[in-house]
Order: structure tokens, then sequence, then C-alpha cells
């Protein structure tokens, strides 16, 4: 037990960590990455008010420039409000939530989809290889946008309308993800063939270790280098699929808006000089993106062996 | 070995700095080849040996660079040469072999495309002659249809004839100077031998300085007029081959001969002579004679200072058991059989 | 070869087939298009009729067997809302969106292969890091976003480029192209940019990564001691091989620029397919939208074929006989 | 004057009897005349026909035709054209015929008059006639168009991308959804008549509502159709733009399904809190109608308290009148309905239709909660939202209702009477009173305009007090354009651009 | 091939193994080309007695990984039988064990040394942690080095850990793959001598495989030389190295560098090896062979065997080989 201290000094000393600390750019965006996410984990509790929640807003607090009282009702607002009279600050708390939750449950959803078949198709060859390889080609013709839409349509004719609005997210999380597997399995794929063919599976082999044994507990470790940096990335990517498909109106519901639904009804308001209901939501989704597309990057760098 | 040396090294020093420090895999290296000689470089992996070859040619990956030290070709310097008087040598004047010959060739194009490229750059001819010259190059090597094969991508061929290619390509202009970097590493025997003898022919034939960059002392003994021996980034050993390979002087060399098994003698059934323990990493390279904690024969000065080349015979090794002041020591104790 | 392009039309088809299908399904679910068809004040029997007349009623099997059938002789039937021959609305609006791809393609591909092998070779270089961390903000910023700041900063603000439409058109040979007047190309301009920015930011990154992978290999290093230039060893033999997996990823980029034409059209109400596929969905416009899927699909398709086909060109170990044992 | 003008739509076809639809006739109107049109004040004026009035038998409409009138083409405009034309109106394919359900025949009396007879006394045929197009005979024959558009069908036809009217206006080019140019017609009969400054319209439908906007301010359009209302500002405050306004005949408001026992779009069982008028006056109370004007409308609507807007016969200030929102007193209604804890519902709302409806929505969703009542917002593009309303499938919902003959029967007909084959088939709020019922119907009929709207006033107090729907505004129509530019809106939302002028 | 004196361990009975690498059907439909068979081993007999050192040597592609592997059970032979000790062997078994070439891909880059050791214990009644311990020490590493990864070692100490991998199983029978032809030589010498002590101490039997003849002749009682997928000659190290029978035998034995041969320039041999998907007819070697013949050309040559030896060549069956 005595190891935890150990592991930490460990982790703390390898190669990964050191390459962490000297470099800003990565310092940086983990921290304007950690600032956002614990704004969205705290939100309910941090937040100045409830967007969420239609019958605490006023109405008449709608489009109430930041910091200046609203000429109606004499409250003042960080960030102002947007058309709906919601404070700017508290929903883009909550809209990140939705975001990062909908990114992050797509990833890790695409994650282990396309690493599990990846494993499969990789590992077993054959036909088994065949079909999931056919499949990801098929839904590789289907660009994401594409793909969404047709979950959405589908679903939409598949769930009574009461439950759509909580149907919404899951939706976003399963079109996202399904949109997003491919890669995952192509690269797992790709590597799995590689460290398949490498002796130490042979020695498991020879150890009588069952196939699902050693791809899990053999070639899944080693295999999960370029799935961190995918995953990275693709939390990125999802981010802003979910903002392109909000804002195409196929996202979140509008009563729950996510940063996409919030620049979707900001940008009618552009050329009307009330520029803060896009403007700090588009800043926000530009420094969640930034920031972890910054760590991805960095990431497959420190990962690469060669360029160390 | 009296007329003056094509090439010559001075006490050359690479480094290469990294974030854990500062790296030297070639620490103070100097040797000199003749015009016609072949100069054997052996010793194990990450010895530097091929760092050494990249220096001479100038090809360090940066960030690492030549620190200190000299390099010269016919006896003008070459280390400090600009990028572009650097690549008029390359090639030309020096060239160079590497050990893969499925990666040292470029696979989208042919290997004509290959050949007049570098003669053309070298030689300043048009592309008819260049493709002529190609093609009498490639004869020369030994490969049979070279009118036909010319126009061939590298895959199309055998790995022996790929090295083959790559040696016409190293020796395209005539260099006065090849270093071959472990040519025959990825061969099998039989082509080896062939490579071997190919590489030998022709620079003889043309009077060409060879430095022969291998690990595999059989191929040193059969090829090469001198040998240096070299362990964690310096030459702790060279002279001529009967004399560094039948009867080393170092004790590095002493155990890597003995530990090498051979074809021939006797002793199929004794056991292989072994050195304890391995190469140090460049991080951690010991104080004072690098060899000192392997070396079955150290005493206190070897932990403190690094030997210099000191004679011994008619080579010259890096231990202090060759300077007169030790003596002594050789003659109390004379060389153990096995040192284990 | 034969036999690779047969196998890969025959695995073109497969998935068509499936796109189709998927793209049929799709629809049943979407909207009633008899309400789309007729209005408000249509009556019973009005709507009887049409339903008998579209065929709405017969199975799901056997409306997509008809799908296919027509499909496959370019009939998808006439829109709902336009009352026009589907195959006649897309051929019309093509021109736009291919023009429209096109030229965001080229700007992607010659910025991106310009940017990625420059910050390859200034790997550790001041501007090459610049370039490097900007090309992020280019992955990090929605297209819907980069095109409304373009059309505020350029049109609204600065009046310099029209903010909409494709302005002035050139007929050549009975295609509408906005290459061939001044207008044209000012208005082509912010859309392709907008469309086209992702894909160069991708382009650039997978060409650097690319060109850095292959700057490592023996054969530069070879190339490299046998005094090649620097430029000769970069272009000539660097960039040729680095061009192999680029030309790939280029080839899917190009497929999804013509997807993502969906949102930059709506932006700037560019009256190409994407714009078409809106309106459609817009108006449970059934026949538009399973044409454009498939549209979309078989774009895929063949552009994958074409990269396939490249790879033959490009990478003469494909071609070989051997290329079956290893 | 060249004039660029843009809108979110496009018209769906040229053939002018073949969609019964705004943006389609917009078009058309430049292109092509009817019998008699509609001025810029909504006032019918005459066209084609120079006078009309009906003839001694009352079922009988004569009207006397313009002489000397060229259609584009240069053949002549005669009564056998206008004989024809109406005819055409009426065929089956036809769009138009609806609104000529009560012609018995049409026939030619001389070459420059033209009689209409109807099956009852129609006195108000003339206001069916304004968007019925005249196109000419020999033309229409000759490129084999006697039919109409079939568009149901998938049809076409030679006049779907040709035209040939007697209009202000010829087409030069145009490529559907993207552009239409038109240039002056050289011939026109009413020069002198009419300002006619525009020499030639380019339009260009843009829909997204953003990119319009920055159209018209950039200065690449002159003239845009509905500018969105948070823009409306900054258009008018621009140096050289201006946004002028009129009131739209359209009504927004909210159904409610009262008549069901139960309802499937809420939470509550067995029973349907929407047939309790209490919940429904309660409900009416929670809205605040200015809160919606000021902040989702930016004062472009009119709150109103019933859904008619102010023009349409019927209307009256007191019905018009709105309750002040009292969240207090309708919780109180609540609870003594039996909801004091309130209840949840699904409100099916369009979102692509009505100006800032989402929004209106949305805001309705916030107001109801203070009450209580639980709102899952559905919103979705009109080409699914209506066919809930029409199929009986939602039981809260938004419509918009325009009033085409400005009269109150025609609401009766389609929201008031119960549904049936002939009537109610948009009243989603299932409500069947047979007296109601029986009132509506004699309305058809009634000749006594006093009785007449006795009985309508009569039908509005049920429908009030029973409060059958949830008004929220009439829509407020405006048109953004160049400050040089001289137009009204028309209250059709009908650009007629050979009236208007510009200032220099 | 030859019943040795003592019961054999291990015999491979006319072994043989087929790569199937066609194109794909369609290609060779409209190519009409026939499928293609790579014969990667072709009728390998040889016994391997109870701790006996039997060593395959060939260049590269000639099939001795192919034959490792079958013995093993990592491979299905095509052809042939395996037997071991009496009874013949059906699935795997931990008693076989295999040694491979790379320090670097054998083992598992995430494990800890003590869980790469401890997935082969066979017996589930043993302490794997001290066991694992135990093992380190035999092969000169310290119990202690069992809490680390694999990366922290050098290529020498990873094969050592290999060996005891191996030997964790309990196994009577080692294939060792190349063992050390990716160490240097210093290195090499520590790994052979700990691999020899081992086999006596343990009373192991090695099949080893290598390209060295001088490794080879270091650890081998018996060898095999492969060409081409078969088995050319096969005799006690002694008498093949003293007297090589098989032309092929000779012209490996003449290429290999010799460490007292300083400067001999004997002539190089002669080409390089076949394809093995369209192998030579007749004696596979006959187009590098000095000694071919007509014969040759046409005929496959059967084993001969001699008196504790075999070799395959028409030149020795009719005398021309001295
Ligand atoms: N870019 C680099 N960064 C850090 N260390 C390096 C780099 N390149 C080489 N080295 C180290 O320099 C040392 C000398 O390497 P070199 O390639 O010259 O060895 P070598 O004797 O040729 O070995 P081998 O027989 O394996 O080819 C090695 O320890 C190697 O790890
Ligand atoms: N899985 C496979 N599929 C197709 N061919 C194979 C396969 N494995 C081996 N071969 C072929 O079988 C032949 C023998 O291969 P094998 O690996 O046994 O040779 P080897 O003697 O071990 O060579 P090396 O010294 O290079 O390891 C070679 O030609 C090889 O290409
Ligand atoms: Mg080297
Ligand atoms: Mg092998």
């Amino acid at each position: 037990m005595a190891s935890f201290n150990q592991r930490l000094q460990t982790a703390l000393d390898s190669d990964l960590a050191f390459a962490f600390k000297r470099s800003p750019v990565a310092m940086t965006a983990t921290t304007i990455f950690a600032l956002l996410a614990i704004a969205a984990v705290l939100a309910p509790l941090i937040a100045p008010y409830n967007p969420f929640d239609p019958a605490t807003l006023n109405l008449m607090n709608g489009f109430t420039p930041p910091m200046e009282a609203n000429e109606f009702t004499g409250q003042t607002f960080t960030l102002g409000t947007d058309d709906q009279g919601r404070d700017v600050l508290s929903t883009i708390m909550y809209g990140l939530r939705i975001s990062l939750f909908v990114g992050v449950a797509a990833v890790l959803f695409a994650a282990v989809l396309g690493v599990t078949l990846g494993l499969l198709a990789g590992y077993f060859g054959g036909w088994v290889d065949t079909v999931v390889m056919r499949i990801a080609d098929v839904q590789i013709t289907f660009p994401s946008i594409l793909i969404a839409m047709l979950i959405f349509g589908v679903a939409k004719g598949l769930t009574p309308v009461e439950a759509r609005d909580e149907m919404a997210i899951w939706v976003l999380i399963l079109s996202i993800g399904l949109s997003e597997w491919v890669y995952y399995a192509r690269t797992v794929r790709g590597a799995t063939m590689v460290e398949k063919s490498k002796e130490y599976v042979a020695a498991a082999r020879l150890a009588n270790r069952s196939p699902l044994a050693i791809m899990f507990g053999h070639v899944l470790p080693n295999v999960m280098g370029p799935v961190l940096v995918l995953g990275t990335i693709g939390l990125a990517l999802a981010i802003i699929a979910e903002a392109t498909l909000s804002y195409l109106g196929v996202g979140a519901p509008p009563t729950q808006p996510s940063l996409g639904t919030l620049i979707r009804v900001g940008q009618d308001y552009l050329f009307n000089g009330e520029w803060w209901i896009l403007f700090f939501p588009a800043v926000t989704l530009l420094a969640l993106a930034l920031s972890v597309n910054l760590l991805g990057d960095w990431l497959r760098d420190a990962l690469n062996p060669r360029l160390r | 070995m009296t007329q003056s040396p094509v090439l010559s090294v001075t006490d050359l020093v690479v480094e290469i700095p990294t974030r854990r420090g500062v790296l030297r895999p070639v620490d103070s290296v100097s040797f000199d080849i003749a015009a016609g000689e072949v100069l054997g470089v052996v010793g194990e992996s990450g010895a530097g040996k091929s760092m050494t070859g990249s220096a001479v040619i100038g090809l360090i990956d940066p960030p690492g660079r030549i620190a200190s030290g000299e390099v010269r070709l016919n006896g003008a310097r070459i280390d400090n040469l600009r990028p572009s008087e650097m690549r008029r040598i390359r090639g030309k004047r020096i060239g160079m072999v590497f050990q893969d010959p499925m990666a040292s060739l470029n696979p989208l194009l042919t290997v004509g495309d290959q050949l007049e490229e570098t003669i053309q750059v070298h030689l300043g001819l048009r592309r008819a002659e260049a493709r002529k010259r190609a093609i009498a190059a490639l004869e020369e090597v030994g490969i049979p249809a070279a009118d036909r094969r010319i126009d061939s991508y590298p895959h199309e061929f055998s790995g022996g004839m790929r090295q083959r290619v790559v040696i016409a390509l190293a020796l395209a202009a005539e260099p006065e100077m090849v270093i071959a970097d472990e040519p025959t590493t990825a061969l099998d025997v039989s082509v080896q031998a062939q490579i071997v003898a190919l590489l030998r022919r022709l620079c003889r034939e043309r009077g060409a300085a060879v430095m022969l960059i291998t690990h595999d002392m059989g191929v040193i003994a059969e090829t090469a007029d001198r040998v240096a021996v070299m362990y964690a980034g310096r030459v702790v050993e060279i002279g001529p081959v009967r004399e560094v390979v039948g009867a080393p002087s170092h004790p590095y060399s002493v155990g890597l001969m003995g530990a090498t098994p051979s074809t021939s003698g006797d002793a199929a059934s004794e056991r292989l002579k072994q050195i304890p323990g391995a190469m140090p990493r460049l991080l951690s390279i010991p104080s004072g004679c690098a060899f000192h904690p392997r070396c079955p024969r150290a005493f206190d000065t070897c932990d403190r200072e690094a030997p210099p080349l000191l004679r011994s015979g008619s080579s010259l090794a890096a231990c202090w058991l060759c300077s007169p002041d030790h003596q002594h020591l050789v003659q109390s104790a004379t060389l153990p059989e096995a040192i284990e | 070869m034969l036999a690779f392009v047969i196998r890969r039309v025959l695995q073109a088809l497969g998935v068509l087939l499936v796109v189709g299908f998927i793209s049929f399904c799709m629809f049943q679910f979407m909207g009633d298009p008899v309400e789309g068809l007729l209005g408000q004040e249509a009556t019973e029997e009005q709507r009887r009729e049409l339903i008998e007349r579209l065929g709405l009623e017969d199975p799901i099997p056997v409306q997509f067997v008809r799908f296919v059938g027509n499909a496959v002789q370019g009939d998808f039937g006439l829109s709902y809302r336009l009352a026009r021959p589907v195959s006649e609305l897309i051929l019309e609006r093509l021109p736009a969106t291919l023009e429209l791809a096109f030229v965001s393609a080229i700007i992607a591909m010659a910025l991106g292969i310009v940017l990625g092998v420059f910050t390859a070779i200034n790997r550790s270089g001041f501007a090459a890091n610049f370039i490097m961390t900007a090309s992020l903000i280019g992955v990090s910023l929605p297209t819907f976003l980069i095109g409304i700041l373009l059309i505020y900063v350029f049109s609204v603000q600065l009046g310099w480029l029209p903010s909409f439409g494709r302005g002035e058109t050139v007929e050549f040979f009975g295609w509408r192209s906005n290459l061939g007047s001044w207008d044209g190309l000012r208005s082509i301009l912010l859309p392709a940019i907008t469309l086209g920015l992702y894909q160069m930011t991708l382009i650039m990154r997978l060409v650097r990564a690319e060109m850095l992978e292959v700057l490592r290999q023996d054969y530069i290093r070879f190339a490299r001691a046998r005094g090649l230039s620097e430029r000769a060893v970069n272009f000539g033999h660097a960039l040729k091989n680095t061009l192999v997996p680029v030309v790939t990823v280029t080839g899917l980029q190009l497929g999804s620029i013509i997807a993502f034409a969906i949102v930059t059209e709506s932006v700037f109400q560019w009256p190409g397919v994407g714009f078409l596929f809106i309106r459609s969905v817009e108006f449970v416009d059934v026949p538009v939208m399973a044409a454009y899927l498939l549209l979309i699909g078989a774009l895929f398709v063949v552009i994958n074929l074409i990269v396939d086909l490249l790879y033959f060109v490009i990478d003469p170990r494909l071609r070989s006989d051997r290329a079956g044992s290893h | 004057e060249t004039l660029r003008w843009a809108r979110a739509g496009d018209s769906l076809t040229l053939d002018p009897h073949a969609q019964n639809e705004g943006p389609t006739h917009t078009l058309a109107h430049q292109i092509y005349e009817g019998l008699l049109q509609r001025d810029m004040a909504g006032e019918i004026i005459p066209a084609l026909a120079t006078d009309w009035a009906v003839t001694d038998d009352p079922k009988v409409w004569r009207f006397n035709l313009r002489q000397g009138v060229k259609f584009h083409g240069g053949e002549e405009f005669t009564a056998d054209d206008a004989v024809f034309s109406l005819k055409r109106a009426m065929k089956p394919t036809s769009a138009m015929k609806e609104l000529l359900a009560s012609v018995a025949d049409v026939r030619k009396v001389d070459d420059y008059t033209v009689d209409i007879e109807t099956v009852g006394p129609n006195p108000l045929l003339p206001n069916n006639l304004t968007n019925m197009f005249m196109v000419d005979e020999g033309w229409t024959t000759a490129n084999d168009a006697v039919e109409p558009q079939d568009v149901a069908n998938g049809g076409e036809n030679y006049l779907v991308r040709n035209t040939n009217g007697t209009g202000a206006f010829m087409m030069v080019s145009r490529a559907p959804d993207e552009k239409t140019v038109l240039k002056a017609n050289p011939d026109y009969w009413g020069k002198g008549e009419f300002p006619l400054e525009v020499t030639e319209i380019i339009y260009t439908p843009i829909q997204n509502s953003a990119t319009r906007v920055a159209a018209l301010l950039s200065g690449e359009v002159d003239f845009i159709q509905d500018v969105p209302v948070q823009d409306l500002e900054r258009a008018d405050a621009q140096e050289g733009l201006k946004v002028v306004k009129a009131p739209q005949n359209r009504t927004i408001f909210f159904g409610m399904n009262m008549g069901d026992s139960d309802i499937t779009a809420d939470n509550v069982e067995g029973k349907n809190p929407l047939a309790d008028v209490r919940v429904r006056k309660a409900m009416n109370m929670a809205i605040n109608r200015e809160a919606i004007q000021k902040v989702v409308m930016r004062g472009q609507s009119d709150p109103t308290g019933v859904i008619i807007p102010p023009f349409v016969n019927g209307w009256t200030a007191e019905l018009a009148a709105y309750p002040t929102p009292d969240i207090a007193a309708a919780k109180a209604m609540m609870a003594d309905a039996g909801y004091a804890d309130g209840f949840a519902i699904r409100l099916d709302c369009p979102n692509d239709r009505y100006i800032n409806d989402e929004a209106i929505c949305q805001a309705a969703v916030g107001m109801l909660g203070q009450i209580g009542v639980t709102v899952n917002l559905n919103a979705q593009p009109k080409a699914q939202h209506f066919p809930l309303i029409k199929n009986k499938e939602t039981d809260f919902y938004m419509l918009g209702w325009g009033v085409p003959p400005f009269d109150s029967e025609y609401v009766f007909n389609f929201l008031v009477h119960s549904t049936t084959d002939k009537y109610g088939s948009w009243n989603g709020t299932r409500y069947s009173n047979a007296e109601i019922d029986a009132l509506v119907v004699s309305l058809a009929t009634e000749t006594d305009t006093e009785k007449r709207n006795l009985a309508i006033n009569k039908i509005w107090e049920t429908v009030q007090s029973e409060q059958l729907y949830l008004p929220i505004h009439n829509q407020i129509l405006n048109w953004g354009m160049k400050d040089n530019i001289n137009f009204d809106v028309q209250p059709e939302d009908q650009p007629h651009f050979k009236f208007m002028t510009f200032s220099n | 091939m030859t019943a040795g004196p003592r019961p054999a361990l291990v015999r491979a009975d006319h072994l043989g193994r087929v790569f199937d690498v066609s194109k794909p059907w369609l290609n060779r439909v409209l190519e009409g080309e026939d499928r293609k068979l790579l014969h990667a081993v072709t009728d390998v007999s040889f016994e391997i007695a109870p701790n006996e050192v039997y060593a395959l040597v060939g260049e590269s592609g000639s099939g001795k990984s192919t034959i490792g592997k079958m013995i093993v059970g990592l491979l299905q032979p095509t052809a042939g039988d395996i037997a071991i000790g009496e009874s013949p062997r059906t699935g795997r078994s931990t008693r076989l064990q295999m040694i491979f070439q790379s320090p670097f891909a054998s083992m598992n880059p995430r494990w800890r040394v003590r869980d790469i050791i401890a997935e082969t214990i066979a017996d589930p009644s043993i302490d794997r942690g001290a066991r694992a311990g135990e093992l380190l020490e035999k092969v000169g590493l310290s119990a202690e080095d069992a809490e680390k990864f694999p990366h922290e070692f050098s290529g020498g100490q990873r094969q050592r850990i290999a060996v005891a991998r191996a030997l964790a199983a309990d196994p009577d029978f080692i294939v060792c793959d190349e063992p050390t032809s990716a160490l240097d030589v210093s290195v090499q010498a520590q790994v052979l001598n700990l691999m020899r002590d081992l086999q006596e101490e343990l009373a192991l039997s090695y099949l080893f495989i290598s390209h060295d003849l001088a490794v080879v002749r270091y650890m081998a009682d018996r060898i095999g030389v492969l060409y081409l997928g078969r088995l050319v000659e096969d005799a006690p190290r002694d008498a093949l190295f003293a007297e090589p029978l098989h032309p092929y035998t000779r012209m490996l034995l003449e290429a290999a560098p010799r460490l007292d041969a300083f400067g001999r320039e004997a002539p190089p041999p002669q080409g390089e090896i076949p394809d093995p998907i369209d192998p030579p007819s007749g004696c596979a070697f006959h187009p590098r062979c000095p000694l071919a013949n007509r014969r040759c050309k046409t005929e496959a040559p059967r084993t001969l065997a001699l008196e504790n030896r075999c070799v395959a060549c028409h030149a020795v069956e009719e005398g021309r080989s001295a």
C-alpha cells in the first residue's frame, strides 16, 4: 500500500508528466478546460439562476445588456439576458453541462463501440473483419450531420412527443457517437493487427489464454495510446457536432439550450447590437473546443515516441 | 599507409542536447583512413559507430551536432562547411551505404529515377547520358539485364539486388571515400558474402577509402585492413586487423572476440567467454574508463581517469594497462584466458 | 487492377443499396408529404387520392423496390414541393454545389499542402508553431460560426464582399459557373472559405504529420547522403511520399465538403443541392431528400473509387503483381 | 430604376392558377392581372375590368373589360380570354377553384363584356376575383396548357415556366429559389395611371433571416419583406434605410382540446383538465401579452383577446379586450378547478411559420409554468405541425389565422363549427355545440346584414365566454427598404411594384 | 528421420505447411491465374531426444519459424504429424514452451515482469509472485525485478526474462526461435551460456532455430539444414561441420565469415534464394548448385539415410560430391 505514493511519484516522473510540465500550451489549455468543466459540473450550485426552469423566468428581463439594469424590472445580469429573459451566464454554465455531457458521453460511446469492434475485427480478421469494415464503409459514407439527422428523424418517429426533450440528449449522444466510432474502429483495428503479430501475443497463446483474455488483457492496453488521442480530439469534434446540430435545430431542446442552441438564438440578434447573446456562448464554445484540441494535439505529440 | 590519409578524423565529439542532459554518443574519436584502405569499425549496438559515420558525412539529425574536433577529407576540413558546400561533397566525394536496403530506396521512384537524379546532380550530365551512366552503374554492381531493370521500382528487386542498387547509388559519382554502415546486417549469409565482396572489389578498383561499420567480427576479420573497436562513444582500440582481432590488447576487445562463437576451431564444446553486464547508457557513462565496471582487470586508476590511446604492439589501445607506468601490472598477471 | 476496380464497384453498389435503404427508411418517419403538398384547406377526398397516386399505402418493401428501380433509371419521381422531376432539380443545382465544393477543396488543398509542408520543414520555427496553434482555432470553430463571422465582418461591417447567393454567373456549355465573372468570383469567396477552412486545417495538419514521418525515413537520409538538394529531398522525395495518405483523407474530405455544404449553403443562401435539401426537409419533400442522400452516398463512393485508383497511379507497389502476397 | 427585392420564400410556380399561396401570387401579380385587384391599401380597384355591377338578376355579375390591352406576346385581351381564364381557374386541377365554388357559369356577352352567374346571390364575389389572373386563350391553348398544372400529381405544363400576362412587368429570366429577373412592360396599359417607376426587378429569395437582413444592410438588395423584428430598429436606424409597417390580417393564438373527456398530451389520468373552463380562463389570465409584445415582438404586434384582427366584420373593442395577467387569481381558479398542484401538458408549436412563433411558445411555457402548468414544448416545422391539428392529434397548439374575406363567418366555418365534412376542419378544440353550429351555418344564407351581425355577435360571445382559444396578438407586417423608396405596406403582404415610387 | 538411440521426446513426421497466398477470387478469375500456394515447409521429419538440443539452420524464409510454431501448436500443420513423447499431440500444451526472437516484441510492455512470468504458470496451487522471483533469480536477475516493467531492462536482460517465462510452465521442451539474433555478441554469449546451463541443469530439450552457423555449432547436438522448406541435411554437429555433405551446407559454411580468415577472398556463393511461391523444379537448390546435372533439374532428391545422418542430394547419392 505504500505503493500509492510511489505510483503517484512514478506518474509524476513519467515522460508524459515531464512533457506536460514543460509545455505552457498544455498547462494553459488544461487550466481553461478545467475551469469550464468545473463551471459546468457545479452549475446548479454556483449559477446565479436556473435557466432550465421556465417558471422562474421573467420575460420582461429579455435582452438585458451585460451589467446594465433592465428597463422594466431593474434587474442586472453579469453577461446580460437572452430573448427569453434567461441570464446568459447561468445559461452558458448549464449549456456547458449539456455540451460537455453530450461530448463526453458520445466519445465514450463511440470509443467503447469502436474499440470493441476494432479489436474484434483486427484480432479475428476474416469475415468478422469484413463485416465490421464494410459497416464502417457505409457509415463513413454519411457525414456526421446526415447521420445525426437520420437518427433524429427515426427517433422522432419512434418516441412519444413527451419523451422527446429527455430523449434529445440521448439521441445526440447516440448520433454523434455513431458517426465517430468508425475512427476508433479503424485505428484500433490497425493497431490490433500490428500488436497481434507481435510475439507477446503468441506467448500468451502458448500460456493457453482465451482470445478474449488476450484481446482485452494484452492488446487493448497497447492500443490505448492512439485511442486516447482520438478521444481527446473526438471530444472537441463531438462538442462542435453537438453545437452544429443544435444550431440546425435538431439538437438540445430550446427550453434546455446548449451552447449551439444559444448561438442559433443569438445569431438572430447579431445585427441589431444585442451582441452578447451570441458572443459569450460563441467564445465559450471556442474556448472549450480549443482547449480540448490543444490538449489532444499536445497529447498526440507527447505520446509519439519518435517526437520525444 | 605512408601516403596522406583520405579521411582524417581528430578528436571528434558529437553531442545531443536532450531534456535529461547532453548526450555524447561520440567522444574524442580519432582515426585516419588511407586511399584503398578498409577501416572496419566494430562495437556493440549503441557504441556510436553510426553516429561517427553520420558526423563524417555531416548528416547528424538536429539537435545533435559536432561539438568539437575535426574531419578532414584529403586534408581539407569538411566539418564546418556550409550546407550547400557539404551537399556537393556528399554523394560526390563521400558515398554512404545504409543498413536496410528495403528502407534506403524511395519506393515511389524507379531505380533509374533515383540513379539519374544523383548522377545529374553530381556530374552535371544531361538526362540521356545520365541514363547511360546509370545503366553502366547497375551493370557494374552485377544486376543482370540492367537496361531493362533500370525502370523497375525498388520493390521489384530482392533484398540482395536492392543492396546492390544502393551501392550503385552510393558509388555513382565515384567518391574517394565510402562509408558503409552495416551494409549486410539485413541480408542472409550467402548474400552477405556477395555484397561484401562487391563492395571490396569496387572500392579497390577505384582506390576509394572505406569505412566499414559492422558488429560482425567475422566480416571485419575477412574484409578490413585496420579495425577500430568502439565502446560507449570512444575508440578503445585501433590497429591492423590481425592484431586487433587475433591478439587484442584492450580487455573489451579481448572479451568481444572471446564471446564471438565461431564455425571453426575446436572450442565448440567449450563455454563462450562472457563479459558481465552490458554497455552503459549514454546518460550514465561511468567516470574514468567507461569499461571499468565490466573490466576484470580494472584497478584504481581506471575509475578516475579516462585512458588515452596508448601504443600496444602495432595498434593503439585506450587502456591504462598499456601505459608504461602500468607495465608491471601486465607482467605480473598474464592475461587470463577467461574473463568471467 | 481490373479485378480491383470490379470489386470496388461491387462494394460501392452494396454501399449504395444500404444507403438507399437507409435514406428511404429515414423518410418513412419524417412528416407527412400529403400535408406538405396539399396545404391547409384540402379535402379528405383529395388527400386519399394523392396517397393512392403516390403509392404511400403500399407495403414498405414494395415502395422500396419501386424506389430502387426508379432510382437506377435516374428517376426519383417529382418533388412534392416544386412539382418537378427531382433529377432535374438536382442537376440544376448540382453545379453550384460542385463549384463551391471544388473551389473550397482547391483552397483547402493548396493552402493546406503549402502550409503543411512549411510547418513540417520548419518544424521548430516560430512561424510554424504559430500556424500550428492558429490552425487549432480553425478546427475549433464550427462552420456556421465562421460563416456568420465572415458575413458580419466582410459584408456588413466592411461591405467588401456579397453576403449571399451566387451573384452573376456565366454559362459554359450549360454549366452555370461563378468562375467566369468578377462578381461571381467575389460571391464564391466567402462561402468557399467558410466551407474550406476546416478541411484546410485538417489537410495541413495531416500533411505536416505525414511529412515529418516521411522525413524520418531512411530513404530520405539516403537521399541527403547522396547530396541531393534540400529542395529535391523535400519536394521530389518527401512530398511525393506524403501524398499517398493525404490523397485518401483529402478524397474523403471532399465528400464531407459536399455534405457540409448544407450548413454553408444555408448560411450564405447558396443555391446548391444542400440548400435544396434543407428546404426539402422543411417541406418533407421525400423524393428530393432521398435523392440527395443517395447522391451524397454516390459521390462518396465515386470519390473513394477515384482515390483508390489514384493509389495505383501514385504507388507502384500496388501496381505490382505480387500485391497479394507478403 | 432597378429594384432588387428579397423575401424569405419563392413563388412555387408560374402557372397563375396552380397554387393559392402568398409568395406565388406576389410574383404573378407583377406579370399577370385579374379583372380586379387590391391596391396597396387593400381596396379593390379596377384592373382588366373597368367597372362591374350586379345585373337585374341578383345571381349575375356583369364586368366591362378594358379595351386595347395587349398581352406581353402582343395578343389582344378580350372577353374570350376572360371566360377562358375563369373557366381554367375552375378546372379540377386548379388551386383557385374553391374561390369560384359559387360560380355557376361564365359567359361572354360581347368582346368586352363578361357575365358571371353564381348559384345563389353572392354579394362578395368581387372579393374572390382579385387573385384570379387572366391568361391568353390562344397562347395557352397553342401550348397545350388548358388544364392548370396538376401540382398534387407532380404535373407540369408550359405555363409553369413561361409567362404571357398583361401586367406591368415581363419575365426576363428565372432560376427557382435563386433569382428571377423582370423588366417593365413597354406597352403597359396603365401608363399614366400608375407610377411605373420601377423598370427592372431582380427578385432573390433569401430564406435565412440574418442573411436577408445582412443583404439589406450591406446594400445588396433594395427591398425586403419579412424583416426580423429584432432588426427593425437597426435597419430603420441605418443611414439610407427605412422600415414601414402595417397591421396584418392574421391573429396568433393557442387552441386547447376542451371537447375530449381525456387527453393524451397531459399527465392527468382519466380527466381532461382543459375541459374545465376555469382552467382555460386561468391559463388565459396567466399569459402576459404585453410582455410578449414588448420583448418577443419588440412592439411589432397588437395584443388581443379575440382571434380576429380589427378589419374583420364582427370585431369589437370589447371582444379584443384581454385580462391583465394575474398569477394569484389564476392560481386560485386552478385550485378551484381542482388543479392546485397544476398539471403537465404538451404544447405543439410551429417554428417556421409565424413571426417568432417558437419564441412566443417558449414565453408561454414560462408564463404557464407560474400557475403550475408544466408545458413541454414541441416545436417543429410547419410541415409536421399542421397535420397534428388537422388530424386532431394535438391537444394544445399554436395556430395563426388570416381572414381574406374580412368576415367572421370564414373564421367560424373553420375554427368554431364542430368538425364535419364541410365545416370545422381546423377546429382543434373539439368544441361541439349544435346551437352554435346552426347559427354558423345560417350566416351563409342570411342576407339581412343586421340579423347576420347579431348572429355573429352571439357566436363571438359564446366563443369568448367558453374561452375556446387563447388569443395572443395580431401580427404586424413590415417591409424594409431604401430610404428613397416610397411604398406602403399592403395588408395582404402583396407588394405591387407598379405602385412604387422613388424620391431622389 | 532416424531412430535415435533413445526414445524421442518430440517427433516430427513428414511435416508440411502450405500457405495460401492467392489473390482474391475475382482477380484470379479475371486474370486467369491459379491459386498460389506457398509451401513454407515440405516433408520435414526429425526427432529430438530428451535432453538433446536439435538445431534448425537456414536462410531467411526457409521455414524455420514455421516448423517451430507448428511444434508448439501456434500453427496447424497441413501435412504430417507431430508426436510429443508417446502420444500424438493434441492441442497446445504448456509443457512445450517457446522463446522468441525479439526481446522487445515478446513481452507486453504494459505488464509487470511478475505478471508476464506468472501468466505461463500452469499450476494454480503455486504462489505466483514467489515463483516469479525464484525464476528471475535462476536466470541471473534479482527477485525485485519482478515489479518492474520490461522497458526498464536491456535486451539481454529481457531475453533472460523470456527464458524465465518459458521455464515457468515447467516444460520439458523449449523451442528457441533465434533467441539471440537481436542481441550484441557480448550479451549473446551471456544468454547462450545461460541457456546451455539451464538445459543441463533441468534436463531440457531444445529446438534451437538460428541462421547463424556459429551459434548453432555452439548450442546444438544435432543440426538440420533447411532450404526452401525442405530438410536437406540432418546430422550430428561435429559430423556436419567436419564433413558437410550437401552442397548447400557446404555453401553456407563457406560463406560464413570467419574470425581467423583474415583477408580471405574466396569467390562468393552464386545467386539468391528463389521465390518460395514458384520454386525451381527438381531439387530446389539446383540453380545455385555447382554439382547440379540434368537429373537435379527434374527430379526432387529423396532423403538418403546414412549412418547417423541423412542428406537429400542426387550428387551425394551418385557419389559425385567428393
Ligand atoms: N537522436 C538521438 N537522441 C538521443 N540519443 C541518440 C540519438 N541518436 C542516437 N542516439 C544514441 O547515440 C548512441 C550512438 O548511436 P549509434 O547509432 O551511433 O550507435 P551504433 O553503434 O551505430 O549502434 P547500432 O549497432 O545499433 O547501429 C546510442 O546510444 C543512441 O542511443
Ligand atoms: N502467415 C503466413 N502467410 C503466408 N506466408 C507465410 C506466413 N508465414 C510464413 N510464410 C512464408 O513461409 C516461408 C517460411 O517462413 P518462416 O517464417 O518459417 O521462415 P524463417 O526460416 O523463420 O525465416 P526468418 O529467418 O526470416 O525468420 C516464408 O517464405 C514466408 O514468407
Ligand atoms: Mg548503427
Ligand atoms: Mg523466423
